[in-house]
């Protein structure tokens, strides 16, 4: 359940949003999640409903769109690029647990696949965003 | 649109205070008075947070004397652990205390994630262990932690000083808040540090001798109490009233 | 197609051991250790680099004593200045001592520029003056200065040994090369970390004791190689045969 | 005359590309030259050909093509973006050198126009690459 204090960033930025462009009701929010998050979607669903209900008129009829984006990794050490899932069987409960909670953990118990060094890096895969917003004036 | 960084503010919206203890320098005793800051304070009777931002080389697990790494409960969050009586928050409960070679970006994210998740309640105090430097952590208290005020600490040596004097300068610069300086491991006493502090019109708070004993008590809490160390403390808090 | 990175190697083609004086922890001693070093080996007639890398609280020119923070001469790159016979770089002479607030990844471009424009020429020995972490600047090492063996440097104290076990991990599982590891600012000698050494089957190399007259010596060479601070060091030195 | 040695690491990287490429000959290598970087272009095109001569065959009759990237700075404070070039007449000449040394030491010379923060990006302008390299088999 931190999946809450994700989706309750999103709901803060996208009111933020919707008065900066004026919009008296927001219809849509998309969201990217990156891979890395392993937000559980159905637990992250339920928290952006229950947070939207205690929120003004605004939001009434809001429909939310969640879109995971791939994990993109790639070795500094040897160009080697791989993604989050080709790895993930390999991680016993507590290292994917970790990563969950704080995805950059994934340097401290995750290696890259070719050469095993720690340095590479996340080209994409990680945090939480908001990739558009619509509504009306 | 990057949206964690836009609940930080909420997050700490009921914590009254909030102390970045910091020095550019490393080894000066940073993590030794933040801990002994959030012990002497939550043993004063007020609610304290202890979150340790040095996440290569954590340190207040090791004073405090926590064993287990559980993860912290989750509850529209995360909730961090009391550790005798200080909620306590480390990158040791995700790392399990394994290496971190984490790159200057990563840094910035573990904050980011960290401040958006961690649900503080509320606090008279948020006390934050800070590593050396003036790189991603620092420039991120500033720029997310807008109400932070900075303690700062010195030893005596002229090395120490050539790093504390570059982050007083750049926090003197920013207008940020400094609560003042504390100069520690003090052996012999002199004027020089002092002195430097006063030419930038800060505050010398006091000295914290050297005290051999020091380490038998880490890892201690109770012990940590009764040390020469914490007694050259409480004086100076004493002094300037928190 | 960044290009720096791959004149790197032929900049120091002509070097024959690079080793970097690390910890992990910062206030251990590695820039004491890393400029006796150099002073040491440069003494004894080798021809001698140190390279300071820790950009946010350079040490290595206040135990020099340099002066001066003239910009270096240019010859196809730029010619670290002679300091009491060391070539000696650092980012003071561009920085002018003034506070540096880099993010990691400036550190990593910094990093790059300098490797890839300072002409070292033919140097018996390039010592590493390193930052205490994990971070860009011991990612860059172990990434672009492959011939790169580390000296390691802890003090006797639990607190620092959390950060140094971590570093010596890493450095491990990498099969980076380790000289050993030095036991700096011992009051009463224990075996405490000579067995977590052991354990990690890595050399410990000795110890060096608290001087409390070592302050007086910073910033004059001459002095420093009369502390007890160097005998205690020399005596190591003399065992290792570097 | 530190251009010289960054006029090596284009030429070092372009052999060794060609190589990889089985470029028998180069004909001609595009360079990116970040702004802050602040290359004296005549220096810089003096050392190029100087070592373009010193090496073999291979490079006999490449073109060099030098482009400079401007600058984009980007104050993670507030918000604001601006280019090198606006704030450079404010530099000292020892500061102004530093940086032609050493991009990044802009956050040690310089702050945000706008707010006065040195916590901005470069998100262009600084670093050497080669953008195309063209040659035969
Ligand atoms: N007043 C003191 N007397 C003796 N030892 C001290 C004192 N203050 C700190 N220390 C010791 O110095 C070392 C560095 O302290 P630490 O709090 O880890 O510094 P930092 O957090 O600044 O890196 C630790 O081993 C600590 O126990
Ligand atoms: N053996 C020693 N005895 C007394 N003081 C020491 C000793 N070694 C280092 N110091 C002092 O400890 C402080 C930290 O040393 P420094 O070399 O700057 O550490 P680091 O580079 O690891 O941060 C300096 O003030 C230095 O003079
Ligand atoms: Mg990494
Ligand atoms: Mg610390
Ligand atoms: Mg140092
Ligand atoms: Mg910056
Ligand atoms: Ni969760
Ligand atoms: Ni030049
Ligand atoms: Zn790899
Ligand atoms: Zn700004």
């Amino acid at each position: 359940m931190h999946e809450w204090a994700l989706a309750e960033s999103i709901i803060t930025t996208a009111v933020e949003a919707a008065e900066k462009k004026k919009l008296k009701t927001i219809s849509e929010i998309k969201i990217s999640i990156g891979e890395l998050q392993q937000i559980e979607q159905d637990i992250f669903e339920f928290a952006l409903g229950e947070i939207i209900k205690s929120q003004d008129e605004k939001l009434k009829n809001v429909k939310t769109i969640i879109i995971t984006e791939e994990s993109k990794l790639k070795c500094k050490n040897c160009g080697n690029k791989w993604k989050f899932a080709d790895i993930k069987k390999k991680l016993n409960d507590d290292e994917s647990e970790s990563i969950h909670f704080i995805p950059e953990v994934t340097f401290v118990h995750t290696r890259c696949p070719k050469c095993g060094s720690p340095d590479f890096e996340i080209t994409s895969g990680r945090g939480v965003s908001i990739t558009s917003i619509k509504g009306k004036r | 649109m990057e949206v964690r960084v836009n609940v930080i503010e909420k997050r700490l919206r009921n914590v009254k205070r909030i102390i970045s203890v910091a020095s550019g320098k490393g080894g000066v005793g940073k993590s030794l008075v933040a801990s002994s800051l959030a012990l002497n304070l939550s043993h004063k009777g007020f609610n304290i947070g202890l979150f340790d931002l040095d996440l290569y080389g954590p340190s207040s697990h090791i004073i405090l004397g926590v064993k287990k790494q559980n993860f912290p409960e989750e509850e529209k969050g995360i909730i961090p652990p009391k550790i005798h009586g200080i909620n306590f928050m480390s990158i040791i409960y995700f790392t399990k205390d394994k290496p971190s070679p984490f790159r200057g970006i990563d840094i910035s994210n573990i904050i980011i994630e960290l401040l958006a998740i961690t649900q503080w309640g509320p606090l008279d105090y948020l006390i934050i262990d800070m590593p050396p430097g003036i790189g991603d952590e620092t420039l991120d208290v500033i720029r997310l932690i807008k109400k932070s005020e900075f303690l700062v600490v010195s030893t005596p040596s002229k090395v120490a000083l050539g790093a504390v004097s570059k982050l007083l300068k750049i926090l003197i610069e920013l207008k940020i808040p400094i609560i003042g300086v504390i100069e520690n491991m003090v052996i012999t006493k002199s004027s020089f540090i002092e002195n430097e502090v006063d030419k930038l019109d800060l505050t010398y708070l006091g000295t914290i001798y050297f005290d051999k004993n020091l380490e038998e008590s880490i890892g201690k809490p109770d012990k940590i109490f009764k040390t020469n160390f914490m007694k050259d403390f409480d004086k100076i808090l004493g002094e300037i009233d928190l």
